[in-house]
Parts: structure tokens; C-alpha cells; sequence
């Protein structure tokens, strides 16, 4: 089959959407996912992240020798962590506030090690780039996905603004660790229901 | 500042990790053979188990430090085996497929429940529950966990709720077989199955469980029934290759226990095997082993041409070893050819017979005789690896050519009852030195009498019973210097150099071994035991333990009679065949390099026939059984017609239903 | 040994070319952070405890040397006179530092309340330290009392199933009125 | 007293799988077999103490001194990807039956999250050296217990009726999820131990 850039970006939206179909990465899934607005900036983080580090290792992947291949692809990755966390802290404080430690382990999310070896350092730079950026948004997408049922349910709020009505009584369970599973458990066999292609 | 903090920061550990790994990977370097990977990448990559191994990257090591063969893979069969033969350099011969043989009859609609399952549909789930709603424990669930564990879709579930193997695909990887609660699926070739005793998951019918040469008698009626008659013949093969034999002279031990007892007479089981024997010896067709491994290229020397010995030759031969028979009188056939009459046998049945046995490939030399003609030193000196007797003993060998002469069939070792009518009627019997009397009571004191004044030393004499129990049984014990008394020892082990006796060993009761050194031993018995020798290094040869089945104290040791708890007495020509084929198994292991060793979960007592008292819904026939004798042979129409009377025994199932047709007359 | 000194070159390489990045992104994001950390973590206490400050109390902030530490004082003013000032002090709680704002009301001498900036403390028993209920507790008093809870004869009502944590905020106010009387004089001057 | 408290704390009460979300991906992808379970609960045990023990000293006697603290998560994360790597070259050398049990769990335990995460945890809560260590170990106690029960319970959906959209992850999560239910149980134990000590 051919490779085209729409296919390899779009896969990772349904074909194997994170942390669906590739049961990777679901540290972050189930941490940061109690509210909307911490699944957006956790999902956009991991999206920065897993393009650049496609983008760059994609590139240098000539010149790496085998042996030291996964320590500079962790050396990669962690930069643009850091940066991340910089920058994150410096415009967005109550976010980064809100995900902490889990910023920090964007480096060891497996979903990007993962690309990074299973797939930048097979194919052209633009591949990679949309690899990346497909992966990195449908990743989003799910945080997103499960973030707002676990905040309405949870909080009664959408980005914390009041949604359900007001005698609701939160669904505390929802956003706690038990909560999270469950639910990603539920979820994740809804999709099942639909087959992949 | 902070800049160059940075910078020299990941510099410095940049080049440290780096430098660090590099020192590593050739400190720590481990060589690895590459041939592994190219293995691995031929085997199926299924990690199924099935070879033993924790999957497929273990195999492949296995295979590569020649811990295991490159046939390693059960489930890739030949093909796979070709592949990792080609990577390691080595030929491969064809191997006997296995197959996987589910081993229940009569699915649940069929059986007797204990109660109505309606639970998770696993097996292993319904297993939980009382062993499952079969009243029979060692009865198939139905519920396909066989089925859904096949990695290769060779099972499905048939429509009597059994399951069913796809020849074409099954690999016999073994897997159903370990994932099956109940432990009946078991992986079948017609090797495995000449090896294998009935076991206690096994679904075995009472005749089978009655017969002393464990045929699978169900089976070789169904394929009669169905008309397969050479197959038959095969089945009863792979458990006695007399089959023809047995058809004139078996007491026929199956037919007690037939079920069909409970109902009007007995199937004619043995009227059976003698029809479709018969139809082969008419039609001149053998019924030939489909399969026949490699040679293995080790020869056995089988001294002792009777039913056992040609037995122990026929399943040695198939199983890939060179047999050779040594015979003491002009032809084999031993008790069957000199004692039964010719009406009761005809003698070119048992021409047949052996001709048939020979001609797989066993030489045979007879009138020669062990201890005059040869002995062990030169069995072993002429390359032979092993040797087996079934010599019989005194009584047989007055049958077949009279007492005149002491045979020394193991060097320097007499048996007390050769000795003693040898001394008295002053024959010409060599004794030395050391001499060692094995059992005997009271006789043996005689005989110690006799060597005594034939000049020996130094006497022991050793029982296997105290002291104590030696008084009650009023035995006369010596009183000199030169008779010392062994109690309750065991003897173990004999060794020997050329033609010569050296050492015996003894086990103690309190497990405690000796050594005794000797020129002859007397042993108190009138027969010798089946006795198996290996070969040492320069000239040196040595017994082999035979494990019995039934390890009970009196039964260990090489001198104790009957491999398998039943003594090769003369009740019947099944019993020697029985002997015959564990001692070709015995022979196989310890060739193989494996322990001789009964299998786990062997049936022990066959008399102990299922708790079935009555049986239901089966019509009584009007002549049922006709006139059976072992003179009459079968028509076909009346083989088929006692072929169908067979209720198709389960350990309790049978055949609960009768049609119409098979409610026929008996045919003229 | 070539391929050991090419895998050790690149991978010094990657990681030093990573570090100077890194070192870049650092220096200019270094000065909004440190203020954004002001601003959200101080930020609050601060408005509370220097509610009626019409100036950047964050903006207004001076550095100040008492026994050659620095502590940063945040300055609250009124029509562009300093009328209170405010710091942070910290005591070990029950299962870390507390981190608490003090504000000295520097006409009066008395606290102008406090605020909890950091802690570790259990939720639901010793997290409640930074509830009003309790932080109210010292509104308005002079720093003259003498600031316990009422276990050890003093006058403050601990949270309930919290002494260790209300304990721990007690000190730390004792001792930001030790380190206020120090240093009032330096920050009465500079205005 | 005190490493009593951590020890109840880490395991039980904030179990790094079932309470903090950290090492998930090992725990959904190992548990199928008890084998596999047990071995990486080990490995991890290992692993976790050792990285922990470096990373500590790292930080406090370079990044801390460096004033380059910022630069934590790539530092860690080379110190202990360059840890993993060398102890599976060193097992495989001088004790091939070690690392035939553990090897094939050691590489991918540098993306695991609990590893890391207990390293960032131990500085962010300025554990002194023997606390941090402990810490460590007690946490990849925990893990190890949480992943070896939960291999206990997926050993059971073999034979469960499960139906077709729930198998595999789905109903493993939604397990996890009970399981970590039950864990939230020993949240009480913490609060009266805390009672205990104010006592």
C-alpha cells in the first residue's frame, strides 16, 4: 500500500486511535482526564512533543548508530519535554499547575518512544511529521473524549462551567483513580463495538 | 552561567552515558550464536509450548546448543523441521505425525448426568462444579475449551457434542491435551500407542480392561463392523503381534467381563480377532505398521525364541532398533511349538505368524544355545548393545530337549533346581570359590552342603526375610566359619567381565547396598525372570533394573518374576505377549536414555470394572451368541453380526440404543 | 573501536546541541515563570491578607537581608504609602513544610490575617488549616499575643483532628512576628 | 514508626498503580500471565530502588549545586534509560539465570512511568536519602502486588463469559478499576494511623 500523508495522518484519529486501539500511554489517560481543560493541555503537550521529536529523529535517523539509537531518541524527546514544561509554566500556570508530575512523564509516554521507533526512524521526514501530528490529535481527541464525561459526571461542569442542573449531585466516583479505569474500561468497549476499518 | 551549566550538564552526561555503554557492550559483551535468531525466524513463532520449551526463542536456543532436536517444533511438523535442519546444517527424516485423539465416546446427551450444567461454558469452569455433570469422571464436558485453545483450528465441536480433530490440520502440539481439565485428550501415533499402557483417563471398555495384552478390542470390532478388516488387524497389532495365534488358543479373559454378560452371552471377541486374522493369513495380505521409524542402529540380542522373545524382537524392530533372536532348539516358537497339539493349533498358523514377525526385519539363529553355543561376554563382544532373556527355565527347557545337560545361561549361575538334581545325578557342574545362594529355604542349605564338599570357601547365602520369619519357617541354619547368612536383602544388580560372574549387589531393607563378590550363584528359583544386560566397557556387562509396575516390596530386584504384576506363567499366550511388548519398552527407554519407568496414572488392577450392574434399553437377541468354539471360523455375515452386538463400551457408557437392522438373526 | 567513538560522539552531540537549546528556551522563559509562580502561588494570600492595598503588591516587592539571608517582603501601600507588609514563613507540618503568608499592619503592629500557600497536609483533617474557619483565627490580632493552639495554653482554636498541622501554622506566625520586629525598622526606613 | 507509615502509604494506601496512574502500560500489557506478572513486578522492585538511589544524589549534589534543577526530567530520564541498559547487559553477563527471569522485562521498564515518577515524586516531596530509598522500594512493593493480584484475576477471564466488546483491555480496565475501589479502602487505615501518631 502506499503511503500518503492523509493516511498516515488521518490513522491516528480511528485505525489506531491512542489510547484505544494502541493500548499505550494510559498513565496520562487516566491522571489528568478530570477535567476538559487538563485533557486539552495534557493531549496539545503530547502532540508538541511526539511532532517534533518525529520530525527531528526522522531526520537525524541516519546518522544515529544502532546501538545508542534509543538513548538519543530519549534525549530527544526529554528536550522538547522540557520545553514544554517551560513553556507551560510560563503561559499556561494553572494548567501545568493542575498536571504536575504528568508533564514530566510525557517523556516516558510509550506512545511517543513508540512512533519514534516504530515509525520515524522508517520513513521521510513528512511521513513522520504527519504520523505525528495525526497520533498526537487523536490522542487529544480521546483525552478530550473521556475528560468531558468524567468532568460532567464527575463535577457536573464543562470547563468548569455549571452544565448539569443544579440539585445534581456530583458523581464523585468519576473523577477518582477507580472512576477513571472504569470508565476507560466502558469506553473502550464502546468503541470495540465498531470494527476498525 | 546558567547557560553553560546547561550545556556542559547534558555535555558531560551526554558523553558519560555514552562512554559508559560503550565500555559496557565489550565488558559485558555475550557472545550469541547467530544461528539462534535464524532458527527462531523459521519456527512458527506461535510460542504455543507445545515443544516444552518457554516458547519459540528458548527452542531455538535449545536447538542451537543441541539440547534439542531440530524436530524440535511438534506443532511446524516436517516442513518447519526441514527449515531449521537447512540453518543448522543437518538432514532430517520424515517423522510419524501425532494426532491429537480426544478419548470420551458418548457426548452429554448420551451420558448419565449428575446434574444439568448451565454455568460459564468453559471446561474448566464446569470441571469446578463436582468434576462436571458426567457421572463418569473421566467423561468429555463438551464444552469446546479444547476447541477454542487450538491455535491450528483442527478442533470443532462434532454434532454428538464431542470434539472432532481435523487430521489435515491438527500438528499435535499437545495443547488441547494440557488445556483439557479432564486429562482425556491425549496426542496418538501408533508408536506412542505401542508404548502406552491402558490408563486411568482412559475411557477403556471392560473387555480392554480384562485383556492381559491391553488390546483395544472396542476399536478393532468397530473397524470389523465397518469392514476395515486389515485395520483391524493393525489395531490389535500395535498390542499383540499374535493376533492369530490368539484367535485359536486364548482363553479369551475379555469375553468375561463383556457387558454384554449382563444382558444374554458375550460378544465373540476372540472369534473376532480369529476371522479377521484369518481373512489376512487367506487373503495373504500383512497387515503391515503404516509407519516405521528410523533405525536407531542399536542391537539387541533376544536370547529365548518363545512368544516373549519374539515379542519383545517384533516391537523392538518396531520401534527402530536391530533385534536379534537366539534360539536353543531348531525352530521358534518355543511352549506354542512343542507343547500345544496341533489340533488346538495348527502349525502353519504359527508358521504364519512368526514368518510374519520375521519378516519386518528380525534375524533369528536358532540351535544355539546360551551357556554352551555362546554367552554374554560373546553377545557383547559381537557388538551387541543389549541383550534381553526370556529364556523360561528349568520346566520349559525339560519340555523342549530334555535336562541332560547343567546350562550355565548366565555364567556361573545355576538355578538351585539345575543344581541339585545335577548333583545328584552326577553331572558335571564347575563351582568356585565364592559362591552366593539366592532364597531357597531349606534346598538351599543343601546345596551349600554340596559346595561345600566340592571344595568352595566362601558360602553366602541370602534371603530376603528376617531372621525371625527364616526360624518359623523351621529352616536349618548353618553354624561354620564358612556359611554366612544375609537376611532380608534384595538383590539388586549383576556384573560380570567376559565370561565370568564379579560382583552382586544387594539392597538392605534399611536401604543400605553391598557388594558381594563371587564366582557362581545358585538362585532358588525354578525360572529365570525376564533379565535384561547392557554392555560396559571392555567386557564388562551388567543388568539393567526392570521398574516393575507395582512396586511392591517383594517385586523389586531382578530376580523377581513378572514385569508388570502378573508372573510369565504358562496361563496363557496373551500373558507372555503382554511381557514381551513392556520389555521392548523397557529396552526402548533405556536405549533412549530415559528411566525405565511405567507411565503416570497406569491402570493398575484390570479387574476393577466399572460399577455398571445392569444395562437398560438393550434388547435381548434371540440366539445371541450361536456356536463359538476355536475351531469355528466366522462366516463374514457372522462377524458383522457379532461385530454389531458390541455395545461399544465406555467405562460406563454403551450403546443404549439397538436399530432395527442390527436386531437381525444370527446368519447361517 | 570506530563504531564505539561514533556512538559516543553522537550521542555527546545530541545531548549537548539538546542542552544549549534547552539553556535558550530556559533564559527566556526564566522571568515569567518566577512571576507567574508569584502571581499564582502568593497571588491569592496576598489579596486576601493585604486586601485593601490599592497598589501590584507583586510588582511592589523588595528584597531585604536579615542575617545575611534574603527574604522577599511584599509591600501593601494605601494612596502610595507602605501601610502593611507581608512574607512568607514556613514550618514543618504533619507531613511537610507549610508554607504560610503572614501580613503585619505596620501602624497598628497587628496582623492583618494570614493565608496558606503551600502544604501537603491530609485532605479533609490537617488540609483544613487553609480554611477561613482557621486562618481567621488570626485576623486581626496583636502581635503581642501569644499565638498557641488552646492544647498548649494558648488561644487558638485548632482544627479539629489537625494539632500537628494547626500547631505547625502557630509557629510559623510566632516566627514571622520574630523575623517582623527585625525587620520593620529597614522597610519603615526605605519608604 | 515512620517507615512503617511509608511503607502502608506506598503500597496500600497511595499504590502507584492504582492511585497515582503511574505505570499503567506494564500493568494492562504484563498481567495476562502470572509469570510474566511476577517477573516484572521484580524487575521493577529492582529497578525502581536502584534508579531512585542515583537519581536522588543527582539531584541533590549536581542539578541542586548547577542551579540547573529544570533540566530533572531529561537528566533522569538518561540516568535511568543508561541504568536499565547497563544492568541488562550486566545480568546477562555474570548472572545469565537473572536475567533470563528478569531480561526480557528490563527493557521496557525505561518507559515506564512508575520509574521515573517515583524519582520526580521522591525530590518534589524532599525526602531525605533513606526516605526516598524506602519510598522506592515500597512502591515497587506496591506495584509488584497490584500487578500479581491482577495477573490472579485475568487468569480467571479465561473462563469467564465476557462478552466480544468487553474482552481483553476493556474488562481488564474496568477490573483495574474494582480492584483500585478495594485499594481505596485502605485510605481509612492512613487517616487512623495519623490519629495514632497525633495521640
Amino acid at each position: 500500500m502506499k503511503k500518503t500523508i492523509a493516511h498516515e495522518f488521518l490513522k491516528g484519529f480511528w485505525e489506531i486511535l491512542p489510547p484505544f486501539r494502541l493500548v499505550l500511554g494510559l498513565c496520562p489517560v487516566l491522571a489528568v482526564t478530570t477535567a476538559v481543560e487538563n485533557g486539552i493541555g495534557m493531549g496539545l503537550s503530547t502532540t508538541f512533543v511526539l511532532f517534533f521529536s518525529n520530525v527531528i529523529i526522522s531526520s537525524i535517523k541516519k546518522i544515529i548508530p544502532k546501538k545508542v539509537r534509543i538513548a538519543s531518541y530519549i534525549i530527544i524527546i526529554a528536550t522538547f519535554v522540557v520545553i514544554v514544561e517551560l513553556v507551560m509554566k510560563a503561559y499556561f500556570f494553572s494548567i501545568s499547575k493542575q498536571l504536575g508530575l504528568f508533564i514530566n512523564l510525557i517523556v516516558v509516554n510509550c506512545i511517543i518512544l513508540g512512533r519514534a521507533e516504530a515509525f520515524a526512524s522508517k520513513n521521510p521526514i513528512y511521513l513522520s511529521a504527519a504520523d505525528g501530528l495525526g497520533i498526537g490529535l487523536g490522542f487529544t481527541l480521546s483525552l478530550i473524549l473521556i475528560s468531558t464525561i468524567r468532568e460532567i459526571l464527575g463535577k457536573g461542569t464543562f470547563l468548569g462551567m455549571q452544565v448539569m442542573w443544579n440539585s445534581y449531585e456530583p458523581f464523585a466516583f468519576m473523577v477518582s483513580a477507580p472512576g477513571a479505569f472504569v470508565c476507560l474500561g466502558l469506553i473502550l468497549a464502546l468503541i470495540n463495538l465498531f470494527p476498525k476499518k | 552561567m546558567i547557560i553553560l551549566n546547561s550545556f556542559l550538564m547534558l555535555l558531560g552526561l551526554g558523553l558519560l552515558a555514552s562512554v559508559m555503554l560503550a565500555i559496557a557492550s565489550k565488558v559485558f559483551y555475550v557472545w550469541e550464536d547467530p544461528r539462534i535468531e535464524q532458527v527462531e525466524e523459521a519456527l512458527l513463532g506461535a510460542n504455543c509450548g507445545g515443544c516444552g520449551y518457554a516458547g519459540c526463542a528458548a527452542a531455538a536456543e535449545a536447538v542451537v546448543m543441541s539440547k534439542a532436536e531440530v524436530d524440535v517444533c511438534s506443532a511446524g511438523g516436517f516442513e518447519i523441521a526441514l527449515q531449521v535442519a537447512e540453518v543448522m546444517g543437518q538432514k532430517v527424516e520424515a517423522k510419524e505425525p501425532d494426532i491429537s485423539k480426544p478419548g470420551c465416546y458418548y457426548g452429554f446427551q448420551d451420558a448419565d448426568l449428575k446434574y444439568t450444567y448451565d454455568g460459564v461454558y468453559d471446561c474448566r469452569a464446569a470441571m469446578l462444579l463436582y468434576g462436571g455433570s458426567k457421572e463418569c469422571n473421566i467423561g468429555c464436558l463438551g464444552l469446546a475449551t479444547c476447541v477454542q485453545a487450538c491455535p491450528f483450528n483442527a478442533l470443532s465441536m462434532g454434532e454428538n457434542n464431542l470434539p472432532v480433530v481435523n487430521i489435515d490440520r491438527c500438528t499435535g502440539c499437545g495443547i488441547c491435551a494440557e488445556i483439557c481439565p479432564k486429562g482425556i485428550i491425549t496426542i496418538s501415533s501408533a508408536t506412542r500407542r505401542v508404548l502406552s499402557d491402558n490408563k486411568v483417563t482412559e475411557c477403556t471398555a471392560p473387555c480392554q480392561r480384562n485383556c492381559p495384552a491391553e488390546i483395544d478390542i472396542p476399536e478393532y470390532i468397530r473397524q470389523i463392523s465397518e469392514g476395515n478388516y486389515l485395520e483391524s488387524v493393525r489395531v490389535i497389532k500395535e498390542k499383540n503381534p499374535f493376533p492369530l495365534i490368539c484367535g485359536w488358543i486364548c482363553p479369551a479373559p475379555c469375553e468375561f467381563e463383556c457387558r454384554r454378560n449382563l444382558i444374554d452371552e458375550p460378544v465373540g471377541i476372540n472369534a473376532l480377532k480369529k476371522f479377521v486374522t484369518e481373512y489376512e493369513m487367506k487373503t495373504n495380505q500383512r497387515a503391515l505398521p503404516t509407519y516405521l521409524p528410523p533405525a536407531t542402529g542399536k542391537k539387541i540380542a533376544i536370547v529365548g525364541g518363545g512368544v516373549e522373545g519374539l515379542t519383545a524382537a517384533y516391537y523392538l524392530r518396531r520401534l527402530g532398533h536391530i533385534p536379534t533372536v537366539f534360539e536353543a532348539t531348531d525352530k521358534l516358537g518355543g511352549i506354542l511349538r512343542y507343547v500345544i497339539t496341533e489340533d488346538r493349533l495348527p502349525r502353519k498358523v504359527l508358521d504364519w505368524e512368526i514368518q510374519g514377525i520375521l519378516e519386518t526385519g528380525i534375524e533369528a539363529e536358532t540351535g544355539k544355545v546360551m551357556g554352551i553355543d555362546f554367552s554374554l561376554g560373546v553377545l557383547f563382544s559381537e557388538e551387541f548393545d543389549m541383550a534381553l532373556m526370556t529364556t523360561g527355565g528349568w520346566d520349559s527347557r525339560q519340555i523342549l530337549r530334555g535336562g541332560s545337560k547343567v546350562e550355565e545361561t548366565i555364567p556361573g549361575t545355576y538355578l538351585l533346581i539345575d543344581f541339585l538334581i545335577a548333583a545328584s545325578k552326577k553331572l558335571k557342574v564347575s563351582i568356585n570359590k565364592k559362591i552366593v545362594i539366592l532364597g531357597g529355604g531349606n534346598t538351599s542349605s543343601k546345596a551349600a552342603n554340596i559346595c561345600l564338599q566340592k571344595g568352595a570357601e566362601n558360602i553366602t547365602i541370602v534371603f530376603p526375610f528376617s531372621k525371625t520369619e527364616a526360624e518359623l519357617k523351621n529352616i536349618k541354619l548353618f553354624d561354620t566359619d564358612q556359611v554366612r547368612y544375609i537376611f532380608s536383602a534384595i538383590p539388586m544388580e549383576l556384573e560380570g567381565e567376559d565370561g565370568h560372574l564379579k560382583t552382586l549387589s544387594l539392597i538392605h531393607s534399611d536401604g543400605k547396598s553391598e557388594k558381594l563378590n563371587l564366582d557362581n550363584l545358585i538362585v532358588g528359583s525354578g525360572r529365570y525372570p525376564e533379565m535384561l544386560f547392557e554392555k560396559g566397557e571392555k567386557g564388562k556387562w551388567k543388568t539393567v533394573e526392570i521398574i516393575k509396575v507395582l512396586p511392591v516390596e517383594s517385586e523389586i530386584g531382578i530376580f523377581t518374576i513378572g514385569e508388570a504384576g502378573r508372573p510369565t506363567d504358562l496361563t496363557g499366550v496373551v500373558v507372555a505377549v503382554r511381557i514381551g511388548r513392556k520389555m521392548a519398552r523397557a529396552i526402548h527407554q533405556h536405549i533412549s536414555g530415559e528411566e525405565i519407568s511405567p507411565e503416570s496414572g497406569v491402570l493398575m488392577d484390570e479387574k476393577e470394572v466399572q460399577n455398571v450392574f445392569e444395562i437398560l434399553n438393550v434388547d435381548q437377541l434371540k440366539t445371541p451368541r450361536g456356536i463359538i468354539n476355536n475351531q469355528v471360523t466366522l462366516s463374514e455375515d457372522q462377524a458383522k453380526y457379532q461385530a454389531r452386538r458390541c455395545l461399544n463400551c465406555g467405562l460406563i457408557c454403551y450403546k443404549k440404543t439397538i436399530s432395527e437392522n442390527e436386531k437381525s438373526e444370527i446368519p447361517a | 573501536m570506530r563504531e564505539y567513538i561514533r556512538m559516543v560522539a553522537v550521542l555527546t552531540a545530541i545531548a549537548a546541541v539538546c542542552g544549549l537549546l534547552l539553556a535558550a528556551v530556559k533564559k527566556g522563559t526564566e522571568k515569567r515563570i518566577e512571576e507567574q509562580i508569584l502571581v499564582n502561588v502568593q497571588g491569592p494570600a496576598l489579596n486576601n491578607v493585604l486586601a485593601s492595598s490599592t497598589n501590584d503588591i507583586i510588582q511592589d516587592r523588595e528584597e531585604i537581608t536579615v542575617d545575611q539571608e534574603i527574604k522577599i517582603v511584599f509591600l501593601g501601600k494605601k494612596n502610595g504609602q507602605i501601610w502593611a507588609i507581608a512574607f512568607e514563613m514556613t514550618a514543618m507540618g504533619y507531613k511537610g513544610k507549610i508554607g504560610v503568608m503572614v501580613g503585619f499592619d505596620l501602624e497598628k503592629d497587628r496582623l492583618t490575617g494570614i493565608g496558606i500557600l503551600t502544604h501537603q497536609e491530609t485532605p479533609g483533617l490537617g488540609a483544613r488549616v487553609s480554611e477561613p474557619i482557621f486562618t481567621n483565627n488570626f485576623k486581626d490580632r496583636v502581635i503581642s499575643e501569644i499565638f498557641k493552639v488552646k492544647k498548649d495554653n494558648g488561644t487558638i482554636d485548632a482544627v479539629s483532628g489537625a494539632t500537628i498541622s494547626s500547631r505547625a501554622v502557630c509557629s510559623a506566625v510566632e516566627q514571622s512576628i520574630v523575623l517582623y520586629s527585625a525587620i520593620k525598622d529597614q522597610v519603615v526606613k526605605k519608604k | 514508626m515512620e517507615y512503617i507509615i511509608l511503607a502502608i502509604n506506598a503500597i496500600l494506601v497511595k499504590n502507584i498503580l492504582l492511585a497515582q496512574y503511574l505505570g499503567n502500560c506494564p500493568f494492562m500489557g504484563v498481567s495476562k500471565k502470572m509469570e510474566t506478572a511476577t517477573g516484572m513486578g521484580m524487575a521493577v522492585i529492582f529497578v525502581i530502588t536502584f534508579a531512585t538511589s542515583i537519581t536522588w544524589f543527582v539531584h541533590h549534589y549536581l542539578l541542586v549545586l548547577l542551579k540547573i534543577e529544570y533540566l530533572q526530567t531529561i537528566v533522569f530520564i538518561l540516568v535511568i534509560a543508561s541504568l536499565v541498559q547497563l544492568i541488562e547487559m550486566f545480568l546477562k553477563k555474570i548472572v545469565p539465570a537473572l536475567y533470563k527471569a528478569l531480561g526480557i522485562f528490563l527493557p521496557l521498564i525505561t518507559t515506564n512511568c512508575a520509574i521515573l515518577g517515583v524519582a520526580v515524586l521522591c525530590i518534589n516531596n524532599e525526602f531525605n536519602f533513606l526516605q526516598s530509598l524506602f519510598y522506592a522500594l515500597f512502591s515497587g512493593v506496591g506495584f509488584a502486588l497490584a500487578l500479581i493480584l491482577f495477573a490472579g484475576i485475568r487468569g480467571r477471564f479465561e473462563i469467564a463469559y465476557i462478552p466480544k466488546v468487553l474482552q481483553d483491555t476493556a474488562i481488564a480496565l474496568v477490573t483495574a478499576g474494582l480492584m483500585a475501589l478495594a485499594f481505596y479502602g485502605f485510605m481509612g487505615i492512613d487517616n487512623s494511623l495519623q490519629a495514632l501518631m497525633i495521640k
